[in-house]
């Protein structure tokens, strides 16, 4: 399947050289980066297959631009992200959606930095990936927001005040969330019982669970990714306790991984700007083109790379990028740009200021038999 | 030092465990080596025990016995690689107790092994510089800042490296690997090395082994010679009766770990507590091949 | 009763820690090598049970035993290819060539079964949990734990009694020594592997129904932590591989739970080092003196 | 002057004509702007594996000693160079980025090197196999307490806090936690790397062909009797581990402060057996072997980008073929045959690849 859609961009990049000559099409070099091989592949296959689906739309409705996607693997690791950079460039890119995940994209941006160019992140969401630096823009929300919002909402629905935190103290995504989820629960007056942590190769969570548990937590915080947040969830079953788990946008494609019994994430709730069985119409399209190309339920990651396509052609309207201006020349333009432009994507309506950071707001979704239902 | 002759003229005094082989030129020497009462168990089998011998500064002493009755293990505590369960080692007067392997071996007592133990990788003069290690010394940081003392040092490691092999006709073998030589060149190796960290006393064990008769008798003149010109004592473990007739003053004789005999060649060879120990192999084989492995 | 559900969860841990333990200490107490892929075998394991249970809809039981003839299959495969090639090699050679199957088996899972993880079937022994009080043991715990010990029993009894049983204990005590007595070595060797890889199709099962969630990388982690229990318990050993998981999986959560999450693994690398300094070779391995 | 100096002479002399003229060709094609950005970006990084690889076979080729924690002395000083250039920078606006960086690597060789005593004395009590899982044990321990290590700077101090972030207000941070050391003036250069590089190989060939590196050597080949001639195993086999962790630790200075941040996560148990890889390919005991796999094998899966997916997989095969190419008694015997003549040049005296293992 892959490979007849590479053959399929394959084709379509020669046919858009092809034409734009003739009618002045306009022919964008995009390199996603992001992590296909390795531990963290997850999310940067999904990355890269949400921007695919994006690329081929856009190519296939035949406008006034082409893209052209190039991908390098960064294997979510700070040292090979600079390769995947520098060979990005090599091969010509004048922008870069990515990278995918946090630490990496710090370090790949703040070289973009020096060689001034842009960068578009659809998932990385630490204040790191952005900070001090003027040529990222990001997609989903900063971990410090989200853990805020989380802490308002428990707050201001009146949820429980016990609550219990089970972060990764190894994740910069986790720790983020979790360290102004703690500060803003304070000031609202929850009470934080229990705080437990893990790493990305714990695979026995009985005694972060039992502390909870044991500390009579009314509402169990989750600031983490789907998988380790599923054997959380298994453990807490197996102990027989159920609390209301609270979860953020990592905690998306829970539902879908395959063999997953659903009911055990009954009555989760979450805050996530995408969920894949919303009955919007854009969704429901891009849902429908990505299982047919990979066989799989887009998760959040996906979604996100797929907005991250259409703000950058927007972007690149809006600032008047050509062919054949080099990265240097497109990184001034597109960052004024991009901060003119309001984008409605399928993860919502967004707007950019200069300090980088995204403007959407999150939905609060309850997972009711299997499924995600919003409030409002 | 005092001390020490006393001990002497104790077990002088003393009748047959403790008796001295110690020949009549040597009786008013030191000893370089004296064990007394020497023992150890392994696991509640007694692999050497009441071991009495003395050693005088220039003596040639054989200790034989048959397979498994202790001679390495014999080895084994006067180097420290074992440390005793009952006894002591003096060397030189001083009790050894509580060494290691590496303190033994600076004062002055050294060692070729049964089952040959060379730097198999390294070449044959690096071998004897090893040997030299503590003879010609100079620190790491002159090593690797090639300071004067470095080539200075090395220079004199060289020379005496070589002054070495040349004795035993091994000087156009200094640069093969020692891996890589025949069988008794590197029992011959083993003996240069062990040479050249200046003992005062040599343990050779069972340096005849696999040679051949031609290289035997080329041995048995080698270790008189080493005597004459070292001035050191020998001890060594041989199965090779006729090299060990031909060359030790004293002969010591170990069954079951125990002592049976001490003399001279002649006498030894006339004990029929000796005699009954290599022709009873009913009992020697078995019970000894246990010991040796404990 | 805190105590007491650390104390279950450390054991359950620590039992699945023990049966990997075991297919590591087979195989370095027969091939002397250190079979670094063991970990992997264990995620293809759980992988096979995962296609059988939920794709080919085979009952429980069944998909078990499909998946321990596939990994038995896959184990006697990588010896005969990869490591029997290398019997007379430096041990060093061999470790690299099993580093080199790790990345093999999950980079070949990465291609069947994709990075996305799966997650794994457990509702057919999940359903049920035992309450005693406040204590909740689930059924997954109880089997993990006597699985466990059905192991360790029948592999003592099989080392003890039968005759390739005996053989294995030979080739490992001298392997020349067992080919000049007419032991089949490499046919030995093979069964080993077989053994060890059967148990890691086992403790793939084992491991996913407490911890559900299966990616290519499932099996490093547990494997690395059942490698330090196997040398922990005296590597060699079997009853040492047993002692040796459990109680890495008890020291586990214990240090967890009563100390801080974020130092538990440091905490368990810790022991291991005081237990090795005390012990050099592990709890119950047998001393080595070096015969001069 | 003897055979065996000759030989290995002409070997260090191969050894750093290679390592020259790699930087000069390089540094020509940086200055000619015909280097693509993919290889510039990468050498740095090259530099500080080759450094890894030739000082983990110190211990693994020269001392026998099979170590799998040597990524842990490489955050060590990755960490520490962070540290310390943030500090320079910070509390004395140290801005001569050339002086802080060699003051940061000076001080990541020093750190690691204190680690390496640390560990050294535990560790080389130990034998074999057991010496390798406490090792590896000792990286994992490393890689965990940096994860809960916190360290800012403020009025001209350094601050620390342990497990929970507890530092002043005003402090601005150099490392938080899990998210590691952050906002890392990237200070290193080429230039530094080969300097380090041939520092490394200056301190490694000179120390094995000295009185303490034949020390260093006995005890790998036959400890026992090594000790029987008065060598102190363990001072030397602490000799080679310690310099070992300095090297690494002045590695993981000159990676660290060639980005922008360093995480824990770059040290895993995984990244020390990739600079064991490196060693195994590049020959046990052959300093030359690890100076090239090591670039080599760093390059190489950059090359391999366009098979994306399958690089790994690639990888993985290539490395069980090779070891079982090099290493069945049957095949090597044959290919010994056909490149003896063009080995021997090559090697010098240094034993081959693989003969070694014997300790490990």
């Amino acid at each position: 399947m892959k490979k007849i859609i590479a053959l399929a961009l394959a084709f379509m990049m020669i046919w858009s050289v092809c034409t734009a000559v003739a009618e002045d099409v306009i022919t964008l070099k995009i390199a996603h980066i992001g992590p296909t091989t390795g531990a963290a592949a997850l999310y940067g296959l999904a990355t890269l297959h949400g921007a695919e689906i994006a690329v081929q739309e856009i190519n296939e409705a035949g406008g006034k631009y082409r893209i052209e996607l190039i991908n390098e693997d960064d294997e979510h690791n700070v040292e090979k992200v600079i390769n995947a950079y520098n060979a990005a460039l090599d091969a010509g890119a004048q922008m870069i959606l990515g990278t995918t995940t946090s630490k990496p994209c710090e370090a790949a941006g703040a070289l973009g930095y020096t060689d001034r160019v842009f960068f578009l992140t659809p998932s990385a969401s630490s204040t790191a990936v952005i900070e001090d630096k003027d040529n990222v823009f990001q997609i989903c929300f900063t971990d410090p927001n989200q853990g805020r919002a989380s802490a308002q909402y428990i707050a201001d629905h009146q949820l429980g005040t016990k609550i219990a935190v089970i972060y990764n103290n190894a994740d910069v995504y986790s720790t983020g969330i979790r360290d102004t989820f703690v500060e803003e629960a304070a000031a609202k007056n929850l009470e934080i019982v229990s705080e437990s942590t893990f790493t990305d190769e714990t695979t026995d969570f009985t005694v972060q669970v039992a502390d909870a548990q044991n500390a009579g937590a009314e509402i169990v915080f989750l600031p983490m990714y789907y998988t380790p947040a599923s054997m959380i969830l298994k453990t807490a079953a197996d102990k027989a306790y159920a609390p209301i788990f609270f979860g953020v946008d990592g905690m998306d494609g829970i539902l879908s991984v395959e063999g997953f019994d659903t009911s055990l994430a009954e009555g989760v709730m979450l805050l996530t700007p995408f969920v894949a069985t919303s009955k919007d119409e854009k969704v429901v399209s891009f849902v429908n083109k990505y299982q047919a190309a990979y066989n799989e339920i887009p998760i959040q990651f996906a979604a996100d790379a797929y907005d991250g396509i259409y703000i950058l052609v927007q972007a690149a309207e809006k600032a008047g990028i050509t062919s054949d201006m080099s990265p240097e020349e497109a990184c001034d333009l597109l960052i004024a740009a991009i901060q003119e432009i309001t984008v409605d994507g399928i993860t919502g309506s967004m707007t950019w200021d200069e300090s980088g950071a995204v403007t959407k707001t999150p939905l609060a979704a309850t997972i009711v038999n299997g499924e995600y239902v919003f409030e409002d | 030092m005092s001390e020490v002759r006393r001990h002497r003229s104790d077990t002088r005094m003393v009748p047959v465990p403790s008796y001295s082989i110690v020949p009549e030129r040597d009786v008013n020497a030191i000893p370089v080596l004296e064990t007394r009462h020497l023992g150890i168990e392994f696991g509640g089998l007694k692999a050497v025990d009441d071991f009495n011998l003395t050693i005088g500064p220039t003596e040639i002493a054989g200790l034989i016995g048959p397979n498994g009755a202790g001679k390495t293990t014999v080895f084994n505590l006067l180097t420290k690689v074992y440390e005793p369960t009952s006894g002591a080692v003096l060397f030189r007067g001083k009790d050894l107790h509580g060494m290691s392997i590496v303190q033994a071996s600076r004062l002055g007592i050294a060692r070729t092994f049964q089952n040959i133990r060379l730097f198999d990788r390294m070449t044959v003069e690096e071998n004897v510089r090893i040997g030299l290690h503590n003879q010609i010394r100079y620190d790491m940081f002159s090593g690797i800042l090639r300071l004067p003392r470095y080539w200075g040092q090395e220079k004199k490691q060289h020379e005496k490296a070589m002054e070495l092999l040349s004795i035993f006709g091994m000087q156009d073998l200094a640069d093969e690997t020692a891996g890589s030589l025949p069988y008794g060149v590197q029992r011959r190796l083993e003996i240069v090395r062990a040479l050249a960290t200046d003992p005062k006393l040599l343990l050779l064990d069972e340096p005849a082994a696999g040679m051949n008769p031609r290289e035997t008798e080329e041995l048995m003149e080698n270790i008189a010679g080493i005597r004459d010109r070292f001035q050191i004592a020998i001890l060594l473990i041989e199965h090779d009766m006729s090299l060990v007739m031909g060359v030790c003053e004293g002969i010591c004789v170990l069954n079951f770990g125990r002592v049976i005999a001490k003399g001279t060649a002649d006498e030894i060879q006339a004990n029929p507590d000796v005699i009954e120990a290599y022709l009873g192999k009913k009992r020697t084989e078995q019970n000894g091949r246990e010991e040796e492995k404990a | 009763m805190i105590f007491l559900d650390n104390l279950i969860n450390g054991l359950s841990l620590g039992s699945i820690y023990a049966i990997i333990a075991l297919g590591y200490t087979m195989v370095y107490g027969i091939a002397k090598m250190l079979n670094f892929a063991h970990g992997d075998v264990i995620m293809i394991g759980a992988y096979v049970a995962f296609c059988g249970l939920q794709y080919w809809g085979l009952p429980p039981v069944l998909a078990i035993a499909v998946s321990m003839i596939a990994c038995t299959v896959l184990g006697v495969t990588i010896e005969g290819l990869a490591y029997r090639p290398l019997r007379q090699a430096a041990s060093l050679a061999v470790l690299i060539t099993a580093i080199g199957m790790s990345y093999l088996l999950q980079n070949t899972a990465l291609m069947i079964w994709g990075a996305n993880p799966k997650s794994f079937p457990t509702t057919f022994i999940n359903s049920v949990s035992i309450r005693l009080g406040r204590l909740n043991i689930s059924i997954a715990t109880l089997i993990t734990i006597f699985a466990n010990i059905v192991i360790m029993v029948s592999l003592t009894l099989f080392t003890a009694k039968t005759k390739m049983g005996k053989a294995m204990r030979c080739v490992s005590e001298d392997r020349g020594a067992a080919e000049l007595m007419g032991i089949n070595v490499n046919r030995t060797i093979s069964v080993t592997f077989a053994i060890g890889s059967a148990l890691a199709a086992i403790a793939g099962v084992l491991l996913c129904s407490s911890y559900p969630i299966l990616q290519p990388t499932t099996g490093s982690m547990p494997g690395i932590k059942a490698f330090t229990a196997a040398v922990f318990g005296g590597i060699g050993s079997i009853p040492g591989a047993m002692l040796g998981g459990v109680l890495l999986g008890v020291i586990e959560i214990f240090g967890k739970a009563y100390i801080s999450t974020e130092l538990g693994d440091a905490i368990v690398f810790a022991v291991l080092i005081v237990v090795l300094l005390v012990k050099p070779t592990g709890l119950l391995g047998r001393p080595i003196r070096e015969k001069v | 002057m003897t055979k065996t100096k000759r030989k290995r002479l002409i070997y260090n002399l191969i050894t750093f004509s290679v390592v020259i003229a790699a930087y000069l060709i390089l540094q020509h094609m940086i200055d000619a702007k015909t280097i693509t950005r993919s290889l510039k970006g990468q050498l740095v990084p090259i530099c500080a594996w080759i450094v890894m690889a030739v000082s983990l076979n110190l211990v693994i080729g020269f001392s026998g000693e099979l170590s799998l924690g040597h990524a842990g002395f490489m955050s060590v000083g990755a960490y520490t160079g962070a540290v310390v250039s943030g500090w320079l920078l910070n509390a004395f606006q140290m801005e001569n980025t050339v002086l802080r960086l060699v003051l940061a690597i000076v001080a990541g060789g020093i750190l690691a090197g204190i680690a390496g005593v640390v560990i050294g004395i535990p560790v080389l009590r130990l034998r074999g196999d057991y010496l390798a899982i406490v090792t590896l044990a000792f990286g994992e321990i490393i890689r965990n307490l940096v994860n809960v290590l916190y360290i800012g700077t403020s009025e001209g101090h350094l601050n620390f806090s342990f497990l929970h972030k507890n530092l002043p207000e005003s402090a601005v941070i150099l490392v938080d936690g899990a998210k590691g050391a952050v906002k890392i003036k990237p200070i290193s250069t080429f230039t530094v790397g080969f300097v380090l590089i041939l520092i490394t190989l200056i301190i490694v060939l000179n120390l094995v062909n000295s009185r303490a590196g034949r020390a260093i050597q006995a005890t790998r080949d036959n400890r026992i009797a090594a000790e029987s001639m008065g060598v102190s195993v363990t001072k030397y086999k602490m000799m080679a581990f310690v310099t070992a962790a300095v090297l690494a630790g002045m590695a993981g200075a000159l990676y660290g402060l060639n980005s922008s941040t360093v995480v824990p996560t770059q040290f895993t148990f995984n990244q020390s057996i990739n600079v064991l890889v490196f060693v195994v390919l590049g020959g046990l005991g052959n300093v030359l072997g690890s100076v090239i796999s090591a670039a080599f094998l760093t390059v190489l899966p950059e090359v391999l980008r366009e098979f994306a997916d399958y690089r790994m997989l690639v990888y993985a095969i290539v490395l069980i073929l090779v070891m079982i190419f090099t290493n069945n008694p049957a095949i090597r015997s044959l290919v010994n045959r056909l490149i003896s003549p063009v080995k021997a040049l090559l090697r010098g005296r240094q034993p081959s690849a693989l003969q070694g293992g014997d300790k490990a």
